[in-house]
């Protein structure tokens, strides 16, 4: 917990990579977290399935803002079937700390709100 | 398989003396006893865990919220629901109930709809039916019981219709001890496309039950009635159903965005618990199933069988004594019967001097005591830590009450 | 006067570090620790009293009918209600507020109508209005709030009018600490001929409540929220508009007779009370009440007062904070503010590494987020076991995340 | 408790005094407590404010139906505005034994049907 704001999260939450919008997106999505409000959406451009430009944007806490920005370099290039297989797990390594159960919701929105773009993902993924 | 003994001492109630008598608990279909892990865990729950939850970063809220959400995630394998988000936390069987009549049944029902219930339901599974069909006009008809205390299966046929668009009915009658054909019972109601509603207050207790199985659409339990607190209860629903569904209660934790302008809502279960939920409660719940589990549920359906055919044996020894319902084979661990006129107040208060602990009344079910011209029967109910020898005390007392009232 | 080291010693999760600190939970709004006391009347209760209420003739049914009874009766005694018989047992503020909403609102209110909030509500007193008015055809209007974050009461004498049938507001907010004048605004209900409904959530632990005296018709509160346990709230509401109300939920306990072609209803409170209530918890919350009684209210909330003048003094030492709401002299024992542009979940979380526990989010409250045009705040929230001590920790560790956040 | 049935309690119940109804009484009224579904009919024949006759029916456990029994003798000869004044403790000591709260129901169950009647009491007498 107490490496929580490590500087790989800090970095990512100062200068977030691929923050803001497309042109003409293919796929374009927006969610909240209900239980603090905090929100994202995700933008994303395809060649064929793959994913060849994303965008985010939002407002949030350091973990779900870090989280967005290192998801987003994550997934440019992926397809989107790659991009459906994604789960907690995923995020967790990428994000490299350890996390409750309510931290958790603001670490995986960004997850949640490119699934359900994706997908038409209903919920939390579990 | 445990031993009796070692179960009996995990229920720190059932050491003591009543009027001088060890107290022989036979009232567990009313609300049951609970165990010392059940206790303890609510206790430590107090003791090192307690914040709000779901909306907490620190750590007690983190760790709160991971044991509340880690029990629902229990109950619903428990009942091996789909997923745990088909599992709501309400304050027990009877809001469960009341929840599916106000969010399902005020959304679906109309004028010229009809709902079906039973003669043998509890008052949680009659009155909320009759409340949401004053409201939407539509009409609750009742399935008749046979003389042997069981539903009448021709009556049923005829009164499930394509009018129907919702079947109501008790997995184990709470007076009659009857056991329900869930599962059968469900597929009825699915092929005229009414949906099935169980109360499984008297059964999740005491049988093994599986959601999925019973192709049920919901069900209502209560904690207290399986070991657990009181304050708690959970509904069952489909998930697709429960997506379906308006909310029930407004408040906090249920929506998504509140503005001025109207509201969101929550995603399943959320959506349907409104508020700072029982969090302690669900703990101790959770406790409560680990222990069921950790007995075995064929094992405690095996043990009530054991102990109520031989009660069964017994008490008809008693003259004067009339039970009520099926015999031992076809009814779950409890006995309702009457003794001559003798009310049952006053058989019960005779047992309490002798420390057997009985209920007596309508059992919350006067349409079937309607049915069978009586006001009210005296119960005895078993659960896992009562004993033959409480059975004989218990038939000795009612010799006794018989004296006193010169019967 | 009690010494608030005995009184931090009945409080076992107090004597806690977390991530190696002491643990200073400044989080009670949210949901407030319990004392041993209360622990363990609940946990005695199990051990030696339990059985199900109100229908068992055997000692220990009776027992534990006496036990609820006379909690109901120390409640009643606390706001001071005319009788005990005015005091529901529900899960929460929360559903004692859906209660007045489905129970008074379905049966009162029409369109044309309206329901008057305020734009400080918890959306536990937002939802339930919501939802009545989109069923009834009411309008739902809000009373605005000042730069000072007080009722804007110029405002409310344009938006009271003879069309209000229901005036809701909190008597204490749980964003902006605010305590409103409730007494003056339920004369102003009463005047254009509403009935006024309290949400005294917040405001029940803290301060001393007279119902009677304030002359509400309803007012909602919970347990957890008052030294006492989940799972138990409570609604007071008066005896003539509980009597003409109709039941909500329906089943055990709340009727008087049922036949199959309809039932009539019990008594107050038990009209109110279906199914098998928060019986442990109804004496846990018993205890709560006599914990606060022995503290003494006029002791709780200068204490309180003292703590908050203190943290709100420290607080304007660390810049970039804004506080939202009045002055110390006007609020409640809770600071909600931001910190720079420092979301608030980072502020709860580095707070957590240092062992103290704050709330961050909207705390339930959107709409007066909205007002302030800001999503989240960071909530520091006093009760009987905090100290400046602690204060002085929080403080500290502001900075601290100052410095993290290069802010 | 041992003496829950002693000897005057169960001999009200089994020869109870005044049972049965009058003709054209005055004041008629019956109620059921809801907890157990049992029923007491009261009817007091008038002379003035002063009972001249009075008669119980109804079903009921021995406590209810001795406390019946007893309480129409007490009241044959009092005032209306002596019955409105019994009380809670007036039973008790007319059934001179112990109770606990919900058999207590049982045993005030006449008082409450006849101060109904009396006065339009709709409540249990505390
Ligand atoms: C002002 C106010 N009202 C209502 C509530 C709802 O309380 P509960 O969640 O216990 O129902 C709260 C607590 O969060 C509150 O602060
Ligand atoms: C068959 C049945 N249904 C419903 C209930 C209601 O349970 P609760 O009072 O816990 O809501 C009971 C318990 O009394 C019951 O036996």
């Amino acid at each position: 917990m107490d490496d929580l704001y490590r500087e790989n999260i800090l970095d990512h939450y100062r200068y977030p990579q691929n923050k803001g919008h497309l042109e003409n997106p293919d796929i374009h999505y927006h969610d909240v977290n209900p239980f603090c409000g905090d929100e994202i959406t995700m933008e994303l451009k395809l060649d064929g399935d793959r994913i060849v430009d994303v965008a985010f944007d939002g407002k949030g806490c350091a973990i779900s803002m870090a989280s967005a920005s290192m998801l987003t370099e994550e997934i440019k290039g992926m397809t989107l079937d790659e991009v459906k297989a994604l789960d907690k797990d995923f995020i967790l390594d990428m994000l490299g700390i350890e996390i409750g159960p309510v931290r958790l919701k603001c670490a995986l929105l960004s997850l949640k709100v490119v699934k359900a773009g994706v997908w038409g993902l209903e919920e939390w993924p579990e | 398989m445990p031993s009796i003994t070692e179960i009996r001492n995990d229920f720190p109630i059932l050491q003591q003396e009543i009027h001088g008598h060890p107290l022989a608990f036979l009232d567990s279909a009313a609300s049951s006893q609970k165990p010392v892990q059940v206790i303890e865990a609510m206790d430590q729950y107090y003791r090192t865990t307690h914040a709000n939850v779901h909306r907490g970063v620190h750590t007690l809220s983190e760790n709160a919220t991971a044991a509340y959400e880690n029990a629902r995630l229990r109950l619903a394998r428990f009942l091996n629901a789909a997923s745990p988000r088909e599992i709501i936390f309400t304050r027990n069987a009877t809001e469960s109930l009341n929840l599916v009549a106000y969010s399902w049944g005020r959304t679906n029902l109309s004028a010229g709809d009809e709902v079906l219930i039973t003669e043998m339901e509890h008052h949680s599974n009659i009155v909320p039916w009759q409340l949401v069909c004053e409201m939407t006009g539509a009409t609750l008809r009742f399935v008749p019981i046979t003389s042997r205390g069981e539903l009448d299966f021709e009556a049923l046929d005829d009164l499930l219709t394509e009018r129907t668009k919702l079947f109501a009915f008790t997995a184990m009658s709470n007076v009659l001890g009857t056991i329900n054909p869930v599962a059968e019972l469900v597929e009825q109601a699915h092929a005229v496309g009414a949906i099935a509603v169980v109360d499984g207050a008297q059964s999740v207790p005491h049988l093994a039950t599986d959601v999925q199985a019973l192709d049920a659409d919901f069900l209502a339990l209560s904690s207290h009635k399986m070991l657990g607190p009181t304050g708690v209860g959970a509904l069952y629903g489909k998930r697709a159903l429960l997506e379906a569904m308006p909310p029930f209660l407004g408040g906090g934790d249920m929506i998504r965005e509140v503005k001025m302008t109207g509201s969101s809502w929550n995603d399943l279960p959320y959506k349907f618990e409104a508020g700072t939920p029982a969090i302690a409660e669900v703990i101790g719940l959770g406790a409560a199933v680990d222990y069921l589990n950790d007995l075995d549920m064929d094992w405690v359906a095996t043990h009530e069988r054991e102990i109520t055919t031989y009660a069964w044996e017994q008490i008809h020894q008693v003259e004067g004594v009339r039970v009520l319902g099926p015999g031992p084979d076809r009814r779950g661990g409890l006995l309702a019967f009457v003794l001559g006129d003798i009310h049952p107040h006053d058989v019960a208060a005779v047992l309490d001097m002798e420390g057997i602990a009985v209920r007596a009344g309508h059992h919350c079910a006067q349409p079937i005591h309607d049915h069978y011209g009586i006001s009210a029967t005296t119960r005895a109910s078993f659960y896992v830590y009562n004993t033959k020898a409480e059975v004989d005390r218990f038939v000795a007392a009612l010799y006794k009450t018989k004296e006193i009232f010169e019967f």
